[in-house]
């Protein structure tokens, strides 16, 4: 029909053997983002957690979600989610990022609220 | 449309129909991933803005449960794929097993997951008049589940965050928005996969499913791990923010 | 009314024997049909009654603002009126509107399919936007809505006293019909086409509708999200938006604006598709720039992603962020403005006739171009200091949606009501009613820019004496536009009983849709249709019947010539 | 003082004639544009009618030159309206350094203003001619948006945070202030006037205390800094009768019978509202029991007396009606 590209495309089976293999590496990940928490990296602390967390998710989509085996519109789909997600995450923290207000306060701008004389006294 | 078989009306073959369904959830899936990032959105800009107020909410969620509901769900996703294969090479026998060893995982995941809620309710942690992030420092003998250890460990870490954020209490109740809204939403698209599950056990054991027709096992397979993905970002992101003072 | 009669002595057509309106009887035909055809009359029949629920809205809102203090309702009366009309319109109307109807309907013949990828999925989505829709209406009647159909935050969460909860559910709720029948159409176009139905032979209607299933699937999860969590501020006391806890109204509107933006390209895109098929039939000439206009779609429904916070410039956004999302906006006029220029280039060399959905496309021409180039004065930040949350932004919005959407929609259903009834509209009423639109529309709209300018902010329930004139204007010209949406409800109503039987293609058009049957059967085709031409090509489909020179001409006339 | 058909708002701030000229601008390119379309459609449309049944167009289909050429042109053309506005913006956005400055209050449905010395304002605003003003604003509830539009300037005023926008008046005058972020019920009378004064007689006025300012004047301003303003509206439309011509009329009771408004009846309805209820009111209003010295009831008082001469409304005000029925 149409798409032809992909009707050659057949199943992929994945072994047991596989399947195995990765939980185990996702368990010994899970292992690991709970040390790492443990250990004071200052800001980077938030990074190795989602960097070991992306590739758990990375190993799940691949193998248990077979996509490592699916035709390459499959791939697309993903790959246009994760680019609309870093649109929606990006975009809009690049507001927060460079938010200053009159005093050359960054957000949150609710600092030393008390500075400012109210005039609701 | 009338149905021949496994191949529905509206397809001329089942290859075709097979292509079809498996990108329709694909792309159902990319649905749920901006479904959940507008909530990851909101995480993200007020856990950047009160880091102290969403460290110390961090810190009294129990890493225990957590990292034991997070073991929980990735067997479960283990024991789905397991089900899918089963699916797959037509071992008629071995699928609903599998099949019923994830639903029982995923109702360890729900247990657990409500012994957390309960304690929450229980230490006045819930967004609203009646949250208190002081309440079991203050209240010691109310919170009998909690140790004289845990207590004094807690206010320490209290009083630090305080010293940080004046305004730790509305803060505080931000993070366990963030917490209770995410949990929240994940433990819906599990009992909704859930129910998935149970239609596919009673369809397993009639019988239905062949190496040439299990696409709704393959369905529900996709559905369930990518619960799971959302799972393993939410555990670190709400259980481990601060944990190494 | 049946002035037009057949002419020329030809024997009079008659409906097929058997077409999916008689395929089988009973109210359970309907409601548990999986066909889609079927489903997008089910579509026609819910949203004309929230247009027409919004169409009261609006007319109570121009009646009210005949004077400036308005005595008609009360500020609070006023303020549900002015919501609860935009939520009608947009969420149950514009939104769904083309896609959910014309797009149901024609996706599948035009690709050469028996029906959508999912049929049951298709009839569930628009369970869910009736279940939806209830809620909605529930909350206009117990109590009404008053927080403005963008919901900003805390008025909505904490200070509104109005029906929020059932309504922000529903309109949830509905959002999933959307996400359905969005992921619907992208499957179905991508697995379903027919033999030799390549990418570049789709219908530019096609190509409209995927570009605004892109907008619709990834879209709108945010605002399901957004929504609820709003909600769950409102009813759980949870905080996400809350300044009381530290939160930010402001993200909020980012999050709003993320799907609110896109969402007005899902309803113009698929009117653009509409005007994409009508201007080369009646022009009966390929159209100019075929890929060009495809690929606009696309870029529409890619950049209109990254333009969102230019509803927020004055929210005391960053003003770098500011800069970077005006740029974008200014981008974003590029793609619409080539879709402009090659539909009139499309015009040249052609024989163009002037029959109604040709007079709504000119229509649609002149209000979208007035509308698209006022979006500029907006994106420009700085003129969107002043015109910016004032009668400006009303008058542009109208111009892009009834103007644009709409127009195109009602183009639409003229130019396949013989497709979809088998028979034909009075065409004398018809292009009557195209008229009295067009003039209403300015009518109404045209003062509102001028209100705009002067400074007379949205939402208003009173206004200074000065801005009278203008809103007296207003007010005239939607009652007449008023009238001329009365009128195609009910002639075409009519038609698809009485009107003349129209045969399986009378324009002639050179869509797959016209091969088949008027009304189609309920598979669509006896037989899986191969494609062999490129779209819009009327030179070679002798079937047609057109006197193509340098062929033997004039076999046949067009299988139901008029005018 | 203006055309039947007003077009351009009064420029009165440095940025009105800029604002005005990069949208004339973009007015002009505009309608060369759209002009052009019409026009060559309109020709088209003459030019290539249908003249037999059977016609088709011809087969040209595109020309890449052509879409290069309308892509590009319009691009450069928006390009230079994005870095004009940009320009505008940014300078709006950007305070210059030695401003004056004044704090704005939004609430639900009123503004409060106060200039630097601490002087107090409501729903007015008086500043001098050709200063740099800098207002620097925050809400007490909901969102709202304070917008001068022969200042050509708005912004919005978000709870939780404070935003702040600068203009320089640059002609004397009384110019409407507005909410222009719909906040709720009375959005549409929450605005005021913005008073461009001399600079000499602004330092006047800003030295001139409360005290010595006439009875009416103090309870016109007491009416609104109470909020009674926001229920009791003039033309009737509000939560609570207008006040419009009361003074001294008979009122008709939620009972049936009626009472002539007089000082004592006035009194009462501030002290113990809940003791007479206007017909087809609900009681709403709060008791101001303690919280209004005697002088302000006598300064409220007065400023309803001066109402008399005000016009009625036909709906909404409380008066008996000449046949209203005596007990």
């Amino acid at each position: 029909m149409a798409d032809h590209e992909h009707a050659e495309h057949t199943e992929h089976i994945v072994p047991p053997r596989t399947y195995m293999i990765i939980i185990f590496s996702l368990l010994c990940l899970t292992a690991a983002t709970v040390a790492a928490a443990y250990v004071n990296l200052g800001p980077l602390n938030i990074v190795v957690a989602l960097v070991i967390a992306t590739m758990k998710a990375t190993l799940v989509v691949l193998f248990f979600m077979h996509a490592k085996y699916s035709p390459k519109r499959t791939k697309l789909v993903i790959m246009a989610g994760i680019f609309w997600l870093a649109i929606l995450l990006f975009m809009t923290l690049s507001d927060y990022a460079s938010r200053v207000d009159y005093r050359g306060i960054r957000y949150p701008m609710t600092q030393n609220i008390a500075l400012v004389p109210s005039p609701r006294a | 449309m009338h149905r021949t078989g496994a191949l529905f009306g509206q397809f001329e073959t089942l290859e075709q129909q097979k292509d079809t369904a498996s990108l329709g959830m694909w792309i159902f899936l990319v649905t749920e991933v901006m479904f959940f990032g507008g909530i990851m959105l909101a995480y993200t800009i007020n856990r950047h803005t009160y880091f102290h107020a969403f460290a110390m909410g961090s810190k009294t969620l129990s890493l225990t449960l957590g990292g034991t509901n997070t073991v929980v769900l990735l067997a479960s996703s283990f024991t789905m794929a397991m089900g899918v294969w089963s699916a797959q090479v037509g071992k008629k026998k071995l699928l609903p097993v599998f099949l019923t060893l994830t639903i029982v995982l995923g109702f360890v995941f729900f247990g657990i997951k409500y012994v957390e809620y309960a304690q929450k309710f229980h230490h006045h942690l819930v967004p609203g008049r009646n949250f208190d992030i002081t309440y079991c420092v203050n209240n010691p003998t109310r919170c009998e589940d909690m140790s004289a250890e845990e207590i004094k460990a807690e206010r320490v870490e209290l009083e630090e965050a305080q010293a940080a954020d004046p305004d730790l209490n509305a803060h505080a109740q931000l993070y366990y928005s963030a917490y209770f809204g995410m949990t929240g939403l994940h433990a819906l698209h599990m009992i909704i996969g859930a129910g998935l599950l149970f239609w596919l056990l009673g369809q397993s054991l009639k019988g239905r499913f062949s190496p040439e027709w299990n696409t709704p096992v393959d369905l529900v397979g996709l559905y369930w791990h990518f619960v799971d993905i959302v799972w393993i970002y939410l555990f670190p992101l709400l259980y481990l923010i601060d944990r190494h003072n | 009314m049946s002035t037009v009669s057949t002419t020329m002595g030809e024997p009079a057509l008659k409906l097929p024997e058997k077409h999916y309106l008689n395929a089988s009887y009973g109210i359970r035909s309907w409601l548990l049909t999986t066909d889609h055809k079927r489903i997008a009359l089910l579509y026609l029949a819910s949203v004309t009654f929230f247009f027409f629920i919004g169409g009261f809205f609006a007319m109570m809102i121009r009646l009210h603002l005949l004077t400036p203090s308005g005595y008609l309702l009360s500020a609070d009366t006023y303020n549900r009126m002015f919501t609860m009309h935009g939520v009608a319109m947009i969420f149950f109307f514009l939104i769904p509107s083309i896609p959910a109807v014309l797009g149901n309907f024609l996706i599948p013949l035009m690709i050469g399919a028996k029906d959508l990828a999912f049929p049951k999925i298709n009839l569930l989505s628009w369970y869910i936007y009736i279940i939806g829709g209830c809620f909605t209406l529930y909350s206009m009647v117990s109590g009404g809505l008053d927080t403005g159909w963008t919901f900003y935050t805390p008025l909505s969460t904490v200070y509104s006293n109005s029906a929020v909860a059932p309504a922000v559910v529903g309109i949830f709720i509905t959002g999933f019909s959307s996400i359905l029948t969005g992921l619907n159409f992208l499957v179905t176009v991508h697995t379903m086409r027919a033999p030799g139905m390549t990418w570049f032979r789709l219908p530019l209607f096609v190509w409209a509708h995927y570009a605004t299933s892109v907008v619709m699937i990834l879209g709108t999860p945010v605002v399901a999200i957004t929504l609820a969590l709003a909600a769950m501020e409102r009813l759980f006391g949870l905080g996400f938006f809350n300044p009381a806890m530290g939160g930010d109204p402001i993200l909020f509107q980012h999050l709003f604006w993320f799907y609110s933006h896109p969402a007005v390209y899902i309803m113009i895109l698929p009117s653009m598709g509409v005007i994409s098929e009508l201007i080369p039939t009646f022009a009966r000439k390929k159209l100019f720039g075929y890929h060009f206009v495809a690929a606009a779609s696309l870029a529409i429904a890619v950049i209109g992603f990254l333009v969102w916070t230019h509803h927020m410039f004055l929210t005391g956004q960053s003003t770098y962020a500011a800069l970077a999302f005006s740029f974008l906006t200014f981008l974003v006029a590029i793609p619409s403005a080539v879709k402009v220029f090659n539909w009139t280039a499309t015009l040249f060399g052609g024989s163009i006739s002037f029959d109604t959905p040709m007079l709504y496309a000119f229509g649609f021409l002149g209000l979208f171009l007035i509308g698209g180039l006022t979006g500029l004065f907006l994106g420009c930040l700085g003129v969107d200091m002043h015109v910016h949350d004032t009668y400006f932004v009303v008058a542009h919005f109208h111009y892009i949606m009834v103007g644009g959407a709409v127009m195109g929609y009602l183009g639409g259903l003229h130019f396949w009501w013989p497709k979809i009834t088998g028979r034909m509209y009075p065409e004398w009423l018809a292009r009557i009613a195209a008229l009295v639109l067009f003039v209403g529309f300015n009518l109404t709209f045209f003062p509102q820019f001028v209100l705009g300018y002067l400074g007379m902010p949205r939402r208003y329930h009173v206004y200074p004496p000065e801005f009278q004139v203008y809103n007296v204007m207003s007010t005239a010209g939607a009652s007449i536009l008023a009238v001329g949406y009365l009128l195609p409800m009910i002639y075409l109503t009519w038609a698809a009983f009485y009107g003349r039987v129209a045969g399986n293609n009378p324009w002639p058009a050179t869509g797959l849709e016209w091969t088949t049957a008027s009304p189609p059967p309920t598979e669509n085709f006896e037989v899986t249709p191969v494609v062999t031409w490129e779209a819009y090509d009327f030179h070679n489909r002798p079937e047609l019947g057109l006197d193509v020179p340098g062929t033997p001409s004039g076999v046949v006339a067009p299988a139901h010539g008029h005018d | 003082m203006q055309s039947p058909l007003p077009f351009f708002p009064e420029q009165a701030s440095n940025f009105a004639g800029n604002v005005d000229a990069l949208f004339l601008f973009i007015l002009m390119t505009c309608l060369f544009f759209a002009v052009l379309v019409t026009v060559l459609a309109i020709y088209a449309a003459f030019k290539y009618r249908r003249t037999s049944p059977g016609e088709v167009g011809s087969t040209v289909h595109g020309n890449t030159l052509l879409e290069v050429g309308w892509t590009v042109i319009p691009l450069v053309i928006a390009l230079g309206m994005f870095s004009w506005g940009a320009v505008l913006y940014v300078n709006y956005r950007t305070a210059p350094k030695d401003t004056l400055d004044i704090y704005v209050v939004g609430k639900q449905w009123m503004w409060k203003l106060q200039q630097p010395n601490g002087k107090r304002e409501i729903n007015e605003l008086h500043v001098p001619l050709n200063r740099d003003i800098k207002l620097i604003m925050g809400s007490e509830d909901v969102i709202h948006d304070f917008y001068v539009p022969a200042f050509r300037v708005k912004m919005d005023v978000v709870p939780g945070r404070y935003n702040t926008m600068w203009f320089r008046p640059t002609k004397i005058g009384k110019y409407h202030f507005f909410c222009s972020q719909y906040c709720g019920t009375n959005h549409a009378v929450m605005g005021g006037y913005v008073t461009v004064m001399d600079p000499a007689e602004y330092a006047a006025w800003l030295s001139d205390e409360a005290g010595n300012v006439d009875p009416v004047s103090a309870g016109e301003k007491l009416f609104t800094q109470l909020a009674c303003v926001t229920c009791h509206i003039g033309n009737g439309t509000g939560r609570a009768p207008s006040l419009n011509g009361v003074y001294g009329a008979k009122v008709l009771l939620s009972d049936g019978s009626t009472v002539t408004a007089d000082d004592a009846y006035i009194r009462e309805s501030i002290l113990q509202p809940k003791a007479k209820i206007v017909a087809g009111y609900q009681p709403v209003m709060p008791t101001f029991q303690g919280l209004v010295s005697e002088e302000q009831i006598l300064n409220l008082t007065a400023y309803i007396k001066s109402l008399q001469s005000q016009p009625v409304p036909a709906k909404g005000a409380g008066i008996a009606p000449a046949s209203a029925g005596k007990k």
